[in-house]
């Protein structure tokens, strides 16, 4: 594509993960379900992307997708490439497929509680990525992992290690799993919902935490949220999913500021904030994501936006090209009604918070 | 640990108590006697039989006789002396009192010489139940919908759907009439035991099958497979070390009631096999109105349950670290 | 949520969690299968020249306490009575006794003890084990159930059941009738002449035991003696055989005895008893080779092995009828149970329910013994006619005395009855076949109650019965052993019927010394309880043996009373012999065993002559 | 979006009660709401359909248990109907099957119906009669002059139709010009031996031969000779036939030197052309070597005058019984154009008031009579009095006759060692198994999920009391349990009867009581992991009552734990009865269960001869029964796991 082109002739540096055209199809009774269509990114080292979209938006099989754990059948590659570090991870022999997974690629999950092994003490389930990878055993594997755990902020490190899972409290959990992804020091972390099951608290520790071990170990992480709160101060860009599909690309600053997308727009509206008067009821968008197995000719979203016509019903719109920016800075949108979007936003939608920082809070 | 260990202990004597006096109870408000055959006795024969064996006796002193090393005479109870006119030093000594039918022989006796034969017939089969039952249960749940799936559940049900004597009369005529490769039927050599060993396990390594089956399916779609899968391990390391720990885990509570249930399934194979085993006994004392036999089998089924579940209470706690021992 | 696990998980390192978890089940596994198979191998033994089935596990050893049928044919091979009996006629020949002498008035037994007969510890046998062994069988304190076989001497029933408080016998054993007058003889007095008492010298009960055994163990184990003195490593035995192994449920091995007073006439060097109760099990292992007589078939495969030269039912001294609780109207009428005797279709039973050649029988005695004649129904015209047309009449015969009885169109009307057996196919096959008579014929309803064995038992002895299925096999070779079951208030009666008449027979013939007249006497017994009709007969038994054609020595006798002493294995040649004089349509099987036979030690093979009783006899055929 | 609802749920952070937000405490309450609404079903129900193999196992069972419950209405032979036959028969071909009546029968003939004197086949064949049509019956044809006599063929058509075997018919001349009486035995099969025979009788005297026509086994017979046999040893014998019947004449060894020579004349017809096979003297079978003549017809062999002048005698004494007693008698008469049914109601059923083929051959001529026609045949209610056969089931058997009429199949699968067809017999059997393995399923589902979710629920002292108390049962061996319940029945089983309870249910009752222990465990586990669930919590803090915890959000949810047991649990009772059959304990042999087939058939099965059938089909029967109920049990597991909901 055409500004992958352009993104690596403006930095000059080699992104660490380049996705490509990604496409992914479930084969199940009722029909083949295509959950991911046409998707590309690409992941700067050290760099944040964020995934967003509502569940069933496609943004957890993209995840799987990169890591090669799709289960096949029912899943199907249909199209695309996962360049890792230039190797295509589709195509990559499993063998080393599970060299990489685990060690320079990880990945953490969405529940901490049902993500452990509760049969297991939480040393081996460390202990068992350090054995493989780098092929660490013993003494010296205990050492690696309960400095692990201490640098993500569990006391009595050591002690911890002979805990089961069932033993700790759900952030800890959480602790544990985001530890045990960064033990071998990855290139690309991949974080599947880490917050959603802790409570609030919890989950801005566990936010600052990642933030700081990304600072100290250079990861490049792709963290995948419905949550757009968790998004803002996070990320450095955006990538909104609907229905399979890229909808909006954006550097994050300026998609809170501006979002390009109808999509983008009511998701940001329906976040609430603590200036929003008392009385006032939250916005939602109207209806359902559409069925994945039984997709509508045109623009997916089309059956629930204000904004959508004939044309939006009829033909798909591409991801383009959207206003002004630089390299991965450019920003993207798949909206034939912009135009309307950007003149009409003010007037009717609730008017969009100003910055991240604000929608953070 | 040791609490849990006292607990059940104390648990244990009363349930052995409670069972040995349902049981001597049950037995003996069923109608007809040890000594009834076909041929009815002199009375005054009758009478030296019933006295030899103090079955002139009420039955509440019968019971005591039975219990515990109390030295009742004609007067009734006398604790610690007295002329010890006792056939036996009761249950509490550990002495089950001679047989009714079988005379020549002490309860102990018979058990002594025929549980051994019925373990080893167990254990084998029980071995051949968890390699087939496992191994039957793990690939169904890992080909699950292949014809492989469906072929591991055919042989599971039958092996649940034909009664096991069934089983073994297909078996005798396979392997010691037609292929001629095993003895019919006895014991005596290692040749003996495939045939009622494989006819005892198969309905078990059925339930098994199932049990593996179902629990391994829960198991492989649980989060922390993928999360296994998404640190790089092998897929055979995946399934080893974290799918079948938990997938086997309801095989565990099954081993209680199956090992047991092996034991007292066995009377059915060892009448099928003359197999000198404790399973006949089960049934013939009861059907004999062998009084001292029958409760001395039912202490042993006793015994053996609620030693197997102790143990597979302990087993369950050592595989699964989330169940704790004080509340199992 | 979590509470503190307990402390036992928190200590262990995953290094051993994972060593644990991985050995222990393997070597659970491994010990599993070494267990079973090392328990297997420690009861190794070789195979014994000659293997039978015996049934159910033998109860006991012990001569004294022994009753069934399974026990004596392993008390015929390891002790030796005072006589023995004649393997096909079953008449009295010397064992322990050479000689004896029965005196005039028939009361008086001497026997002459033959010297050199020894038991297996080396000790001599005496008169003096032969009194012990009585009084201990009479003794109250050993409970023999057998015990009455002996009461036919003077003093004996008064011994063991004239008791005083603490259950000792009265008198002293003096009073009783026997008495060693020297080591080798022994006087026997009797209350009564009884012509059968010296067949039943050779019955089991009555073989001798060693006193020094039982009495070094009730030193040596005052507490259990009576376990250990029988364990195969303590027993003392006078006969052809000793115990040398014992399993429950599983054999008795037998070994030939060095110390038995004929031993060159014994050919097997092991004899192996296995107690194995499943029918088909039976079979399967005879068909296997791995026994060479078994005495149980499945009813389902006889008219199979019917065609096969090594199963021939032979007449057996037993007698199937239906017992009738006479206490109870209607049956307490004896035109009611005489109508209900003449309408039952035995031949149908006999050709399709028991099918190996039972014989449909009218009488109590069965069919079969020398000499006696049983006396069948008097009212029957199926008897020794055409059945056919006999039943025929003898229908209309059972409908007009019932009529006379009362019942019928203008009479009562007849209460339904219940037909009570024990569970078993073949008991209800029958029940149905007799109901459908009465009902078709005679308009009277039956019900079937199967019971389990003891509860019907139990129902039989407290006479809660209409009509119950019974069964009786003689024990020895007299019409007393059934006849006498029938007296007033005899234990094994259990019908409520009495006769004065019938008493008065049995008490005479028990008197009586003239054989002859003796049976008269029978006879007339015999046809008061065909008249009066307490019991309904259905018919006659036969023997359910398959022997292996290759074993010799093995007559069919009525008392299917076989004797491991004279058993032998035939050569080829012996065995195309025997082969030769049997019916050809006859399906030959297979014979195992070794071929040039396996004969005594010091007879010259093969050349038994004819009317030897080591020859074997070519049994009774019945179809 | 996801944390609208906190408010709603009661939330409160400063607590942490929770590690979950209240979005997720929201979406688990609606998850378990929905258990008891509709949806739960529908949703499991659309699943259910979507898994094929669960759905055509769904279908088979419902299709078997139709088919079990149907069992009266199907053209099967009667599962009890006894045969005389040696040995297991094996299956037949479908188009070896009877026909149906045929279509027209002779005309000008006439045919009385009556009873034959009982023969050797007759009480059994009688038992059965009870049952099924045509076992035995006596034929008198008259036939117009000219025409040739109503020979074997006509008859053997019309008993095949009837009662769906050719049969043994032995001809006769009759002692009035004109008159054939065909006496016809019991039905039996193309191939079957006919054969007259007698059993000796036992008695001094007697000594048979067995007389074999040319044919060898077309015709036997046994003939008597009175002899006057010593206690001497048979020395020779010799059988002889000639014109004027067979004569034997033998030597016996007396004690002493001197033989004796012993002749003996039977007379029979025609014995020329007959082979004497068997000589038996007094019970002994002796071998003997035999002899051919050539020469004429060895029919009439059988010497069955008396039998013939007894039916005399039946019909006779016939006229005097009240045709008022019968009930359900059906008269087809067959005039060659067209058949007439008619049907008699009167007061007790037939087989149950001691009716015999008298009442009902004068019934039949009396209609005959009635009607002017001149043929007809008989038929009775077909499966009446061999169970006590409810209302429905009699519908359902007069369904039967409307429909079928005479017709029914031959033995399909073969017969078991009775004679009995194998295929009805399944169908029966499967009547009681599937009623046992339900009804005490169910009860043992009853008490077990009741006690085990109670105790799981309420926790504590109570729980821990109640599951000593099931290891204390479980710890007592069944079987004495069992021995002493069904003792304890059958004592008192008259007394029950009274009350309107039958053995059988008494008998689901006591499995169904010792099989709860189990299911009480199970759900107790399932509970006890299942309430320190959130959701539980969650309605706990929401107010929910114990009950309603118990039943709105428990039960449910272990359904599918009970499910996967249930499963088990059927296949295991099943196995039970069987279990129980092997000892003697089950249910009772007029009765069948598949237990009962399958130690039938496990006694069928030696190295002698395997009559591989009589164990096969109940085992097919039962394993593709048990199969389809595993593979339901998992679709249904499946289909009602809240954790796959939604999820296809």
């Amino acid at each position: 594509m055409a500004d992958d082109q352009t993104t690596i002739a403006v930095h000059h540096t080699k992104p660490v993960l380049d996705v490509r055209n990604l496409g992914v199809r479930f084969d199940s009774h009722i029909g083949a379900v295509r959950a991911v269509r046409d998707v590309s990114f690409t992941l700067e080292p050290g760099e944040t992307l964020g995934i967003v979209g509502e569940s069933g938006s496609g943004k957890s099989v993209t995840s799987l997708a990169i890591m090669g754990l799709l289960p096949m059948p029912p899943a199907v590659v249909e199209s695309g490439e996962v360049l890792f570090d230039g190797r295509d991870l589709l195509t990559l022999p499993q063998r080393q497929m599970r060299k990489i997974r685990g060690g320079a690629l990880s990945m953490i999950f969405q529940d901490p509680m049902t993500s452990l092994n509760p049969l297991l003490t939480v040393g081996k389930q460390l202990g068992e990525v350090l054995a493989i990878h780098e092929g660490l055993r013993g003494r010296k594997a205990r050492a690696r992992c309960a400095a692990a755990l201490d640098n993500v902020g569990i006391p009595n490190p050591e002690q911890r290690l002979a805990a089961y899972p069932h033993e700790l409290s759900g952030g800890m959990r959480q602790r544990v799993m985001i530890a045990m992804g960064l033990l071998c020091n990855p290139k690309v972390l991949i974080a599947d919902e880490p917050t959603t099951a802790l409570d609030v608290t919890i989950q801005a520790q566990i936010l600052e935490l990642m933030q700081r071990l990304q600072a100290e170990h250079g990861t490049a992480i792709v963290l995948i949220t419905h949550d757009l709160g968790v998004v803002a101060g996070m990320v450095d860009r955006v990538q909104v999913m609907y229905a399979g599909r890229v909808v909006e690309k954006a550097p994050a600053d300026p998609l809170f500021a501006q979002p390009m997308h109808p999509y983008t727009r009511g998701l940001l509206a329906s976040i609430p904030t603590l200036e929003g008067s008392p009385g006032k009821r939250l916005f939602s968008i109207d209806g359902q994501p559409p069925d994945l197995a039984d997709l509508p000719p045109g623009c997916s979203f089309a059956p629930r936006c204000t904004l959508a016509n004939e044309r939006c019903r009829e033909s798909e719109p591409p991801l383009e090209l959207a206003g002004e920016g630089q390299g991965v800075h450019r920003r993207y949108s798949a909206c034939f009604e912009l135009d309307r979007l950007l003149l009409d936003s003010r007037a009717s939608l609730p008017a969009p918070t100003n910055s991240a920082e604000e929608v953070q809070r | 640990m040791l609490q849990f260990l006292f607990r059940r202990l104390l648990w244990f004597a009363i349930t052995l108590f409670s069972v040995v006096t349902i049981s001597f109870f049950l037995m003996r408000a069923v109608r007809g006697g040890p000594f009834d055959n076909e041929r009815a006795l002199h009375p005054a024969i009758e009478a030296n039989l019933e006295a030899r064996y103090h079955l002139d006796w009420p039955v509440w002193k019968q019971y005591l006789q039975y219990v515990g090393p109390f030295n009742l005479d004609h007067e009734g109870l006398v604790l610690f002396g007295g002329d010890n006119s006792n056939v036996f030093g009761g249950v509490l000594t550990g002495d089950l009192g001679p047989s009714f039918k079988l005379r020549d022989y002490t309860v102990n006796d018979i058990i002594g010489q025929s549980l051994p034969i019925s373990i080893a017939l167990g254990s084998v089969a029980m071995a051949i139940a968890l390699t087939l039952g496992l191994t039957a249960g793990i690939v169904s749940a890992l080909r699950r919908g292949t014809a492989l799936d469906l072929g591991m559940r055919l042989f599971a049900t039958v092996g649940i759907a034909l009664p096991n004597f069934v089983i073994a009369a297909f078996l005798i005529i396979i392997f010691a009439f037609q292929l001629e490769l095993l003895p019919v039927a006895g014991w005596g050599s290692p040749r003996y035991l495939p045939l009622p060993a494989l006819a005892l396990g198969a309905p078990f390594a059925a339930y098994i099958a199932r049990l593996t089956r179902t629990g391994m399916l829960e198991v492989l779609s649980a989060d922390y497979i993928r999360t296994a899968r998404a640190k790089g391990l092998p897929e055979w390391l995946v399934l080893l070390r974290h799918a079948i720990k938990g997938g086997i885990l309801p095989v565990v509570s099954y081993l209680g009631p199956a090992t047991a249930g092996i034991l007292t399934g066995s009377l059915v194979i060892e009448r099928m096999f003359a197999i000198p085993g404790t399973g006949s006994h089960f049934v013939g004392s009861a059907l004999n109105r062998d009084y001292t036999l029958a409760m001395g089998v039912t202490i042993l089924y006793t015994v053996l349950v609620y030693g197997l579940n102790t143990l597979v209470d302990l087993a369950y706690t050592l595989l699964d670290p989330r169940i704790e021992l004080e509340n199992s | 949520m979590a509470s503190q696990p307990a402390s036992i998980h928190r200590m262990r390192t995953s290094g051993q969690a994972a060593w644990i978890r991985t050995v222990v089940p393997i070597s659970l596994l491994a010990g599993a299968i070494a267990l079973g198979t090392r328990i297997t191998t420690t009861t190794r033994l070789e195979p014994a020249d000659f293997t039978f089935i015996n049934g159910t596990e033998v109860q006991t050893l012990d001569p004294a306490t022994v009753t069934g049928v399974p026990e004596g044919r392993v008390l015929r091979a390891i002790f030796e009575g005072l006589t023995v009996k004649d393997p096909a006629t079953l008449e009295p020949m010397p064992g322990m006794a050479e000689t004896w002498e029965i005196s005039e008035d028939g009361l008086t037994y001497t026997f002459h003890l033959r010297h050199g007969a020894r038991w297996t510890n080396g000790d001599e046998v005496t008169a003096q084990d032969f009194l012990y062994s009585w009084e201990r069988f009479l003794n109250p304190s050993t409970a023999a159930e057998y015990a009455y076989q002996l009461w036919y001497v003077k003093g004996a029933k008064a011994y063991s059941t004239e008791l005083d408080d603490q259950g000792h016998p009265l008198q002293p054993f003096d009073t009783v009738g026997i008495r060693a007058l020297d080591d080798h003889t022994l006087e026997v007095v009797l209350d009564q002449p009884t012509p059968f008492f010296i067949q039943l010298t050779g019955f089991y009960p009555l073989f001798p035991v060693n006193r020094r055994c039982i009495e070094e163990a009730q030193e040596l184990y005052p507490d259990t003696w009576q376990f250990e003195w029988l364990r195969p490593e303590n027993i003392v035995t006078n006969g052809p055989y000793r115990v040398v192994q014992r399993r429950v449920n599983d054999r008795i091995r037998l070994r030939k005895s060095d110390s038995y007073w004929d031993r060159d006439s014994v050919a097997f060097e092991t004899i192996d008893v296995l107690a194995v109760e499943q029918y088909l099990t039976n079979l399967n292992l005879y068909l296997q080779g791995d026994a060479d007589w078994i005495n149980f078939i499945p009813n389902q495969l006889i008219e199979r092995l019917l065609q096969r030269e090594d199963f021939n039912p032979t007449p057996y001294f037993g007698t199937y009828f239906y017992r009738v609780n006479t206490t109870r109207a209607p049956m307490d009428d004896p035109r009611v149970r005489r109508a209900l005797a003449l309408c039952m279709d035995r031949n149908a039973i006999t050709k399709y329910v028991t099918k190996s050649g039972q014989m449909p029988w009218f009488s109590l005695v069965p069919y079969g013994m020398a000499g006696y004649t049983p006396q069948p129904l008097p009212h029957a015209a199926q008897v020794g006619e055409n059945w056919e047309s006999g039943l025929q009449k003898d229908i209309e015969t059972a409908k007009a005395l019932l009529v006379e009885a009362g019942y019928g169109p203008d009479g009562k009307t007849f209460p339904t009855i219940e037909i009570h057996y024990n569970t078993s196919e073949t008991h209800r096959d029958v029940a149905e076949l007799v109901a459908d008579g009465w009902k078709r014929h005679l308009g009277i309803n039956v019900k079937f109650l199967n019971q389990e064995w003891k509860v019907y038992l139990d129902t039989q002895n407290t006479l809660s019965y209409d009509v119950s299925r019974a069964a009786w096999i003689g024990d020895y070779l007299d019409p007393n052993t059934f006849l006498d079951m029938f007296v007033t208030g005899g234990e094994n009666n259990k019908t409520g019927w009495g006769n004065a008449r019938y008493d008065e027979m049995i008490e005479l013939a028990k008197r009586e010394t003239d054989p002859e007249q003796r049976f008269e006497y029978f006879y007339e017994a015999e046809r008061v309880l065909t008249d009066e009709l307490p019991i309904l007969p259905i018919y006659s038994y036969t023997t359910q043996s398959i022997i292996n054609p290759r074993v010799g020595g093995f007559p069919g006798n009525l008392l299917d009373e076989q004797f491991p002493k004279w058993w032998y294995f035939r050569s080829d040649e012996e065995l195309a012999a025997a082969r030769a004089s049997q019916p050809p349509e006859w399906e030959l099987v297979d014979a195992p065993g070794p071929a040039d036979g396996l004969y005594p030690p010091n007879a010259p093979a093969g050349v038994f002559p004819v009317g030897d009783p080591r020859r074997s006899l070519s049994p009774l055929q019945l179809d | 979006m996801a944390s609208k609802h906190k408010e709603a749920a009661g939330y409160d952070s400063g607590s942490g009660r929770f590690d979950l937000d209240a979005g997720q405490l929201q979406a688990l309450l609606n998850e378990a709401k929905r258990f008891k609404g509709e949806s739960l079903w529908q949703d499991a129900w659309r699943r259910l359909g979507r898994n094929r193999g669960a759905w055509w196992s769904l279908v088979f069972l419902t299709l078997f248990v139709g088919l079990s419950f149907f069992a009266p209405v199907l053209p099967l032979p009667s599962p009890m109907a006894l045969d005389p036959q040696s040995e297991p028969q094996p299956p037949f071909l479908p188009w070896e099957a009877s026909p149906r009546l045929p279509e027209n029968l002779p005309p000008g003939r006439s045919f009385e119906f009556g009873t034959g004197a009982t023969s050797s086949l007759g009480a059994f064949a009688d038992n059965a009669w009870r049952h099924r049509t045509f076992l035995d019956f006596q034929l008198r044809a008259e036939w117009l002059p000219g025409d040739p006599p109503p020979g074997g063929d006509e008859l053997r058509d019309l008993v095949k139709a009837a009662s769906g075997r050719s049969s043994a018919v032995f001809v006769k001349d009759g002692d009035e010009p004109g008159t054939v009486i065909e006496r016809h035995a019991v039905p039996l099969r193309d191939g079957d031996r006919a054969r007259v025979e007698y059993r000796p009788t036992g008695f001094d005297g007697t000594a048979q031969v067995l007389v074999v026509g040319r044919d060898a086994g077309a015709r036997e017979a046994w003939v008597d000779f009175e002899v006057d046999l010593d206690r001497g040893a048979l020395e020779s014998y010799e059988v002889r036939t000639s014109g004027d019947g067979i004569e034997l004449v033998y030597t016996l060894g007396d004690e002493g030197d001197q033989l004796r020579d012993r002749r003996y004349l039977a007379e029979v017809r025609g014995a020329d052309g007959i082979t004497v096979t068997r000589l038996r003297i007094d019970g002994e079978r002796v071998p003997l070597s035999w002899s051919v003549d050539g020469g004429a017809d060895p029919a009439g062999l059988d010497g069955q005058t008396d039998a013939a002048d007894d039916l005399v005698a039946a019909l006779e004494s016939a006229d005097q019984i009240d045709l008022q007693h019968l009930s359900e008698l059906q008269v087809v008469s067959q005039d060659g154009e067209r058949s007439i049914v008619v049907r008699r109601q009167a007061v007790p059923a037939i087989g149950q008031e001691g009716h015999n083929h008298a009442d009902l051959a004068r019934a039949v001529r009396a209609e005959i009579a009635s009607r002017g026609s001149r043929a007809a045949l008989l038929e009775m209610s077909h499966l009446d009095g061999i169970w006590d056969l409810n209302p429905l089931d009699r519908a359902l058997v007069w369904v039967r006759t409307k429909v079928f009429g005479l017709w029914q199949t031959g033995p399909l699968l073969g017969t078991d060692n009775k004679g009995r067809d194998l295929l009805a017999r399944i169908v029966w059997g499967s009547r009681i198994s599937i009623q046992v393995s339900l009804v005490a399923t169910l009860c043992s589902l009853l008490i077990g999920v009741t006690y085990g979710a109670f105790s799981g629920l309420v926790g504590g002292r109570t729980d821990n009391l109640m599951m000593r108390i099931v290891d204390v049962l479980y710890s007592v061996p069944f079987i004495f349990v069992v021995i002493f319940l069904i003792t304890l029945i059958n004592e008192y089983r008259t007394d029950l009867a009274d009350y309107g309870i039958g053995y059988m249910t008494v008998f689901y009752v006591v499995i169904g009581a010792i099989y709860w222990l189990t299911m009480a465990r199970v759900v107790r586990g399932q509970v006890l992991s299942l309430k320190n669930q959130e959701f539980v919590e969650a309605a706990r803090v929401l107010g929910a009552s114990t009950p309603r915890i118990l039943f709105v959000h428990l039960v449910p949810n272990v359904l599918s734990i009970v499910i996967v047991y249930l499963t088990l649990t059927i296949p295991a009772v099943m196995l039970f009865e069987a279990f129980l059959s092997f000892l003697g304990l089950g249910v009772e042999p007029p009765k069948v269960s598949w237990g009962l087939l399958a130690v039938d058939g496990t006694e069928a099965i030696s190295a002698v001869k395997t009559f591989w059938w009589v164990v096969v089909f109940p085992a097919m029967a039962m394993g593709s029964t048990l199969l389809a109920l595993n593979i339901l049990g998992d679709g249904l597991r499946d289909a009602l796991d809240p954790k796959l909901r939604g999820k296809d």
